[in-house]
């Protein structure tokens, strides 16, 4: 579904990513995991188009993407949760959401998918009409999470969503993954809770220093002594 | 007379009360944990601490002074530093400029000769010695955080407030982290920490305060909170993570 | 600051060139051109209300269009206390009085409005012209019925040293403050203030202290220009292009170098002259306004920093040399 | 009684216009991140087209159907090859901030020459409407009246258009947080191009409706960009209906002033500026 | 200085508002005279100094209603250029930076549109300044005062603009009004930014004046004529200026403004001479509408005598050319011209009140007939002025 080949990126003469491949199959759950600074956030804002590569090449559904304007790789069905939430602050709940569903396909079921996202978080419903710029951290992920989905995507690219959460609403949020998958949705996930990650996971990518060190199915992974000094501090 | 003390600390959002009716204390060399749900009032409080809003009702005395109408350009010079959420670095200058703010202006903020040596002591500290010229805007979030912590540090303080300085870490750099905030303790500086990672509240803090939808729901040791029913409900979760 | 610290080899690398141009300048009126003293007066205007403006606003962020009225303020003050007939004060004096006063209505302006951002700090300075010619203009002709006032005239040559020694002054109050710990605070200020608040900073203080000295400053050269242009009204005095110039000449010459303010603004004011005194003088505000959004869509760093930009490419090239 | 119906009546009248006059530059700047300085120049052009085209005959409301869309087309063009360049070239809003105003400065520099050659700089007038009408004791103008109906029927429509079609809200996003905007799908170089054209097409409008009430010169676009400006600070960036209700509020106070000093009226105004300004930093409408 | 000249070319220098808020002034004021002048010298050969004919160029500059860039560009012209003239520039404020400038540089200036009675002492201290315009104080406002006095108005209305003009006029209207026992009911000041006269046309109303002066100029003028219309407020006598005295006035208002009068007065009818000047100046300044009814006789005049002061003192000598101003009469557009030299006869110099063709106009019939009291009348003075026409 999504292929990347080859890729290197960075910002201005700073390169971050040196040759980065990866592949995402429809219907998987693929985790990316690495350390601080280790370029994963800087790969997925290659891939949807917030930032221009220096060479290689990505696809999306057998389509080239790289190169292309973000708006355009949204409208493929791509949804990209940022880090760092960046939801509309200035704007209501509903209406994030409801910005959520621009590309056109997702505009016109938006209402049916608003109320599937509110059953997801109940939150969001008791305060549809609350500026977002009001919310607390976690309420903004939520948010944000919401928000990725009323597009309807068909590869959701979630960067470190339980980032600032509340324990019990991570496990939520794990909940929620896995339930996104069950609708049909393939995730690229990046998370720090390593573990948790690639219990959900299918496949599983390490990225360090800007390259791919490792890449399998998740089990492997989780066995693999590396993965356990590095990431899970065992 | 404890170092730090609240009392029915409250302010209002419109018909939200973030926080409500607050009673807290602080006592020198505590690591004290503050915890709750998204939305809880934490950071809030923090901002009441710190002097960027003013309770209304409720009072805060510092060392038996009462700081609650103060600036925070002041509570800061007393010696309550403290880091932000959101992070607030000072993007176009290098991370030294980042650590120097601190420096000369905090609560020894008269020019010393060594100044740039503190700053470099303090980058080595918290491990950003290596991108000291770097501009604070191209670091990570995570790196950015600790900027900050190096800089609330430079106002020499006496209780520093950490914001989530360890969310998106992953099990190991939580490890650092954790020696780090150990480290600040081991200066004798008095910390109050807001993190939702449980492994670093439990692993850490002698005392834990738990707020939810702004009233102060429990308190005590990490053991008697993991235990305590209201916060599993309303915070944990069931199965303990 | 401790003077053993300083690196005097470093100090006089700095200082060197700058000494060299300040003589060249002083002697100017020795040159036996007659027109080049005016000339020269005119560039010196826009360096020190360039250079002022960037003193606070460069560095904070806050873009203030308060410039005309400080200057006015410093013209007003040469029409009261230097009038043409009556008892007149020395310029020196006037120049003291006018700086005090502007620092004081900076002062206090600033310690209401400084908590204002972007742009609304930006219209409330503006609304400061505005609200000041009114008001002058308001007292004078229906309540005094003014109708103008006379500033005794000063030779061309005096209104030259004194505007040179101002700009000195500028000079170095620019140097002082981007070499302490003011100018670090006042660039924290600029990046956030929240942050810097909470790291010590008296964040109100330090901006409102600066503006006030930039304020002075811009009000000196209104004192000595009265002199010269003579006759004052509100509207000769509160004149908006005042506080547009020197803003637009800043970003043209590039803020982050200490020289760019100035070279804009030499820049800047001679081709105004060129243009206003060409035959494309129908043309002046055309050719102008292209100018200007060439500058942005081509060099948005401002002159300095694309002079930097080659500086440094070409010092890129010779090291790719050297190493191939 | 008489004096209030005066001041109240008629300061909604000219209210209404001004609103008009500010909503294009609060679009253009809360949204599309320009500080336009050259919207009053627009409005300018505006009201000298409209004088053109009546002198020819036409009925001076008429002209808004064409000037409407071809100055949207001007300011949609304008964005593209001037001020998309300036921002894909900015390292960071703030830059982009300073070197639009910087460049718009420009253009108000050039759209003035360019009228000031075209029709001088003597003021032109008509009468259009130039009749009373009575409300109580108290005579207004008929062509007021026209216009600021006219000016309340666009801002509500405009209001409407933002803040329930798709459009609007991805214009409103697009404000915020450009780059996530594009992330949900958004083509941000057309929505804030759209923005300006939308600004500009205002802009024209006004200048008809001004050039209905009163008399028009080339040099008069600062003047009006003065006001617009103090109106949007006043109502909050980006708010439809905070123009709405900062422009009531400067006519009101304007037109009471008026009676009693007129030489202190825009004072004033800036007066109720800052004293709004120092009690709601955001502005009425601003959250 | 001797007889002869080493010089090839006269040289005038301006400097005009060619740009900025006032370059309104360029198309209708002095500018189109002096420019059409000199080409009509310079298409005859020339001016005849000392018997060598010199052609005449001018050097304009710009300085967009800026008075810094004003006077910058009078000192370049002297220090630079060494012009044997200046033209004032545009504006009474802009007058008052640019004479001084030209005294200390020893050029004689001739003062086009601008002027104000604040000008008049110093002139004692300015040999090198010569101004053209007829004041308030000096004839004007007596002048008509005279005329609604004779014809019993009572009361007066005085709005004015709040600039040196507008304060000037008002005051010089309130103590004319004074020694006549003419009670001044209000005297209201406005900002140049004024677009709404609703509420002074209100007022006025209520306090019902014989007389309402509008000392303002044709931004401000004509909103208020309108609001007058539209809110039929129609006083007996209504002066209004300066500006009333433009072509497009009647152009603008039609039938509307019969009866109304404003500032400074000269027609066809005022002289032969001035008749011709009228018919040749017309398409010159671009059609009716440019046309001005105040000023343009006086300033074609002062060029007619700048040419023959030349040709008399047969030199570009400046101090030569100032004593052929100071002791000489030459016959010009407005017959028998000479300059009032002030400060005992070593000063500047003022053109007298004989030298006039007018004062006070009055629109009737789409001229600006001359009504004032003595022999430069070429109309009677309608008073009280007809209603407004119905809409
Ligand atoms: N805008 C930028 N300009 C320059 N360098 C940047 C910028 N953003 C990030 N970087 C650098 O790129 C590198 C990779 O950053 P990136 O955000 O991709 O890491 P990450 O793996 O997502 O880390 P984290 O776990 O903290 O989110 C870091 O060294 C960072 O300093
Ligand atoms: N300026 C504000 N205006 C209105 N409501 C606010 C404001 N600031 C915070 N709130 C609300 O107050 C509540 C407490 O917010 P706070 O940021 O203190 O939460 P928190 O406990 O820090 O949560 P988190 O763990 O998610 O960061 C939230 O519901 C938030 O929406
Ligand atoms: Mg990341
Ligand atoms: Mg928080």
């Amino acid at each position: 579904m999504l292929k990347v080949d080859k890729l290197s990126a960075g910002y201005g003469n700073i390169q971050i990513l040196w040759d980065v491949s990866l592949q995402v199959n429809k219907g998987e759950i693929v985790a990316l995991i690495g350390g601080n600074g280790a370029g994963k956030s800087t790969l997925v804002r290659s891939i949807t188009g917030l930032l221009g590569a220096y060479s290689g090449n990505i696809e999306f559904l057998d389509k080239k993407i790289s190169g292309l304007e973000p708006y355009k790789i949204a409208e493929l069905g791509l949804s990209h949760i940022p880090e760092g939430r960046r939801i509309f602050t200035e704007m209501s709940v509903r209406e994030n959401l409801e910005m959520g569903a621009y590309p056109k396909n997702s505009w016109k079921n938006r209402k049916k998918t608003l109320s599937s996202v509110y059953e997801m978080f109940p939150r969001l419903k008791e305060r549809e009409r609350q500026l977002a710029r009001t919310f607390s951290g976690g309420e903004q992920q939520m948010l944000a999470m919401g928000r990725g989905l009323m597009s309807l995507p068909k590869l959701c690219i979630i960067d470190e969503p339980s980032n600032g959460l509340a324990p019990k609403v991570v496990m939520e949020i794990f909940e929620i993954i896995k339930n996104m998958r069950a609708q049909g949705i393939t995730i690229l996930l990046i998370e720090q809770n390593v573990k948790q990650t690639l219990e959900i996971s299918d496949r599983a990518y390490v990225l360090e220093n800007g390259r791919i060190v490792m890449e399998g199915d998740c089990a492997t992974c989780l066995a693999s002594a590396h993965i356990k000094k590095a990431y899970l501090g065992l | 007379m404890h170092l730090l003390e609240g009392k029915g600390v409250t302010i209002h959002f419109g018909g939200l009360a973030a926080v409500s009716d607050v009673d807290f204390y602080l006592d020198k060399g505590e690591v004290v944990g503050l915890i709750g749900p998204n939305g809880a009032g934490k950071t809030t409080l923090f901002n009441l601490v710190s002097g960027a809003l003013k309770p209304n009702p409720g009072e805060i005395l510092f060392k038996g002074k009462k700081i609650n109408r103060m600036p925070a350009y002041k509570i800061c010079r007393m010696g309550i530093a403290r880091t932000f959420q959101t992070v607030k670095i000072f993007g176009n200058m290098p991370v030294v400029d980042n650590v120097k703010i601190g420096l000369l202006f905090g609560a020894h903020g008269k020019i010393k000769k060594d100044t740039n040596a503190e700053v470099k002591n303090l980058l080595e500290f918290v491990g950003l010695d290596d991108v000291a010229n770097t501009p604070a805007r191209d670091l990570t979030l995570a790196h950015q955080k600790r900027i900050e912590v190096a800089r609330a540090l430079a106002t020499q303080p006496e209780i520093l407030l950490l914001d989530e300085i360890m969310a998106g870490l992953n099990p190991t750099e939580l490890v650092e982290a954790m020696e780090l905030v150990k480290k600040i303790q081991k200066k004798g500086v008095t910390v109050v920490m807001i993190e939702h990672v449980m492994k670093a509240i439990m692993g850490i803090c002698d005392r834990i305060t738990v707020l939810d939808y702004g009233k102060k729901i429990a308190e005590g040791t990490p053991q008697e909170i993991t235990t305590n029913k209201k916060v599993i409900e309303v915070y944990l979760g069931e199965s303990d993570a | 600051m401790n003077l053993s610290n300083i690196n005097w080899k470093q100090l006089s690398k700095t200082f060197a060139a700058p000494l060299v141009i300040l003589l060249a300048l002083a002697l100017m009126p020795f040159y036996g051109w007659e027109y080049g003293v005016s000339l020269f007066s005119h560039f010196l205007i826009y360096i020190i209300l360039t250079v002022s403006w960037v003193m606070f606003s460069g560095a904070t962020g806050y873009i203030s269009l308060a410039t005309a009225a400080f200057y006015g303020i410093g013209i007003y003050s040469a029409a009261l206390l230097h009038p043409a007939t009556g008892f007149s004060l020395p310029l020196i004096a006037v120049i003291i009085v006018s700086a005090a006063a502007s620092f004081l209505v900076a002062f206090i302006v600033g310690a209401i409005t400084l908590r204002l951002k972007g742009i609304y700090f930006a219209m409330f300075t503006f609304g400061l012209v505005l609200l000041l010619f009114q008001v002058i203009n308001y007292v004078e002709t229906s309540i005094l019925g003014q109708r103008g006032r006379f500033v005794a005239l000063e030779s061309n040559e005096t209104i030259y040293y004194y505007l040179l020694g101002i700009f000195v002054v500028t000079m170095i109050v620019t140097f002082f403050i981007k070499n302490t710990k003011y100018g670090l605070a006042l660039r924290s200020i600029g990046e956030n203030e929240d942050a810097a608040a909470h790291s010590g900073v008296n964040v109100t203080m330090v901006k409102v202290l600066i503006f006030a000295v930039s304020a002075a400053l811009m009000s000196t050269v209104g004192v000595v220009m009265a002199t010269k242009t003579i006759y004052v009204d509100a509207s000769t005095a509160f004149n908006p292009m005042m506080s547009f110039s020197p803003a637009l000449m800043a970003i043209f010459g590039g803020m982050a170098n200490l020289y760019g303010p100035a070279v804009g603004a030499v820049i800047f004011s001679y081709v105004q002259e060129i243009l206003q005194t060409g035959n494309l003088n129908n043309y002046y505000m055309l050719i102008f306004g292209s100018i200007l959004i060439a500058t942005i869509l081509y060099m948005p760093q401002g002159l300095m920093g694309l002079i930097q930009n080659l500086w440094n490419r070409l010092k890129g090239a010779k090291r790719a040399l050297t190493r191939g | 009684m008489a004096l209030f119906l005066n001041i109240f009546i008629g300061g909604l009248l000219i209210g209404g216009i001004y609103s008009l006059v500010s909503m294009g530059l609060s679009l253009q700047y809360g949204v599309a991140r320009v500080f336009n300085i050259a919207h009053g120049e627009f409005m300018m052009f505006g009201a000298f087209v409209t004088y053109w085209l009546q002198s020819l005959g036409v009925n001076p409301l008429i002209p808004t159907i064409v000037i409407a869309p071809l100055f949207f087309v001007v300011g949609f063009i304008l964005y593209r090859t001037v001020f998309t360049g300036i921002r894909v070239r900015s390292p960071n809003p703030g830059v982009f901030e300073s070197n639009g105003m910087l460049a718009a400065f420009g253009l108000y520099f050039i759209v003035q020459n360019i009228a000031v050659l075209i029709w001088g700089s003597t003021p032109y007038a008509f009468a259009y409407l130039n009749t009373s009408f009575g409300i109580g004791p108290s005579d207004f103008r008929v062509n007021r009246l026209v216009a600021a109906a006219f000016a309340v029927g666009i801002g509500l429509i405009f209001y409407l258009f933002l803040t329930s079609t798709r459009s609007g809200k991805a214009i409103r996003a697009a404000a915020q947080d450009s780059a996530t905007a594009g992330l949900m799908g958004v083509d941000i170089n057309f929505v804030l191009a759209l923005c300006f054209g939308f600004g500009a097409a205002m802009a024209g409008i006004a200048g008809t409706l001004i050039c209905i009430c009163y008399p028009i010169s080339t040099t008069m676009g600062l003047q009006y960009t003065v006001i617009a400006t103090v109106i949007i600070t006043l109502g909050g960036l980006g708010s439809i209906p905070g123009s709405f209700i900062g422009g009531l509020i400067i006519g009101i106070v304007y037109t009471a002033v008026n009676y009693w000093q007129p030489g202190l009226a825009v004072a004033a105004c800036y007066v109720i500026f800052i004293i709004l300004l120092l009690v709601r930093p955001k502005g009425i409408m601003g959250r | 200085g001797g007889g002869g000249t080493t010089a090839t070319e006269i040289l005038i220098g301006a400097s005009r508002d060619i740009t900025g808020p006032q370059a309104g002034f360029q198309t209708y004021g002095f500018a189109p005279l002096y420019k059409a002048w000199i080409e009509e010298v310079n298409a005859a050969g020339g001016i005849d100094v000392g018997g060598k004919k010199l052609p005449v160029r001018l050097i304009e500059y710009d300085d967009a209603s800026d008075t810094a860039a004003c006077v910058r560009n009078i000192e370049k012209l002297c220090t630079q250029d060494h012009v044997n003239f200046l033209f004032g520039p545009t504006g009474t404020a802009m007058l008052f930076a640019a004479a001084p400038i030209a005294n200390k540089n020893k050029t004689i200036l001739l003062c086009g549109e601008g002027g104000a009675t604040t000008l008049e002492p110093q002139l004692a201290n300015m040999p090198y300044v010569f101004a053209v315009l007829n004041y308030s104080n000096h004839y004007q406002i007596p002048v008509f005062c005279d005329l609604i006095e004779a014809k019993g108005a009572k009361t007066v209305y005085i709005c004015f603009m709040n600039d040196l003009h507008g304060a000037e006029y008002n005051l010089t209207m309130q103590s004319e009004c004074g020694l006549r026992g003419i009670t001044v009911v209000q005297a209201k000041s406005i900002p140049i930014n004024i677009t709404d006269f609703d509420p002074i046309v209100n007022e006025a109303k209520d306090l019902n004046p014989d007389v309402f002066c509008m000392f303002a100029y044709p931004d401000q003028n004509i909103p208020f004529m309108f609001t007058a219309m539209a809110l039929n407020f129609n006083p007996k006598c209504l002066l209004i200026g300066p500006g009333c005295n433009f072509g497009f006035f009647p152009l603008t208002f039609g039938a509307a403004l019969e009866g109304v009068c404003g500032e400074g007065a000269w027609n066809a009818k005022s002289s032969a001479a001035a008749a011709a000047f009228a018919a040749k100046v017309e398409p010159l300044v671009g059609g009716a509408g440019s046309m001005d009814w105040w000023g343009a006789d006086v300033y074609q005049a002062t060029l007619e005598y700048l040419k023959q002061a030349i040709e008399k003192a047969g030199t570009l000598d400046t101090e030569a050319i100032l004593e052929v101003y100071r002791t000489t009469h030459f016959v010009t557009l407005l017959g028998d011209t000479y300059w009032d030299i002030q400060g005992n006869g070593v000063g500047g110099g003022l053109l007298p009140k004989e030298c006039y063709l007018g004062q006070i106009g009055q629109w009737q019939n789409g001229v600006f007939e001359v009504v004032d009291n003595d022999a430069n009348n070429t109309a009677p003075f309608i008073y009280p002025k007809p209603a407004w026409p119905v809409q």
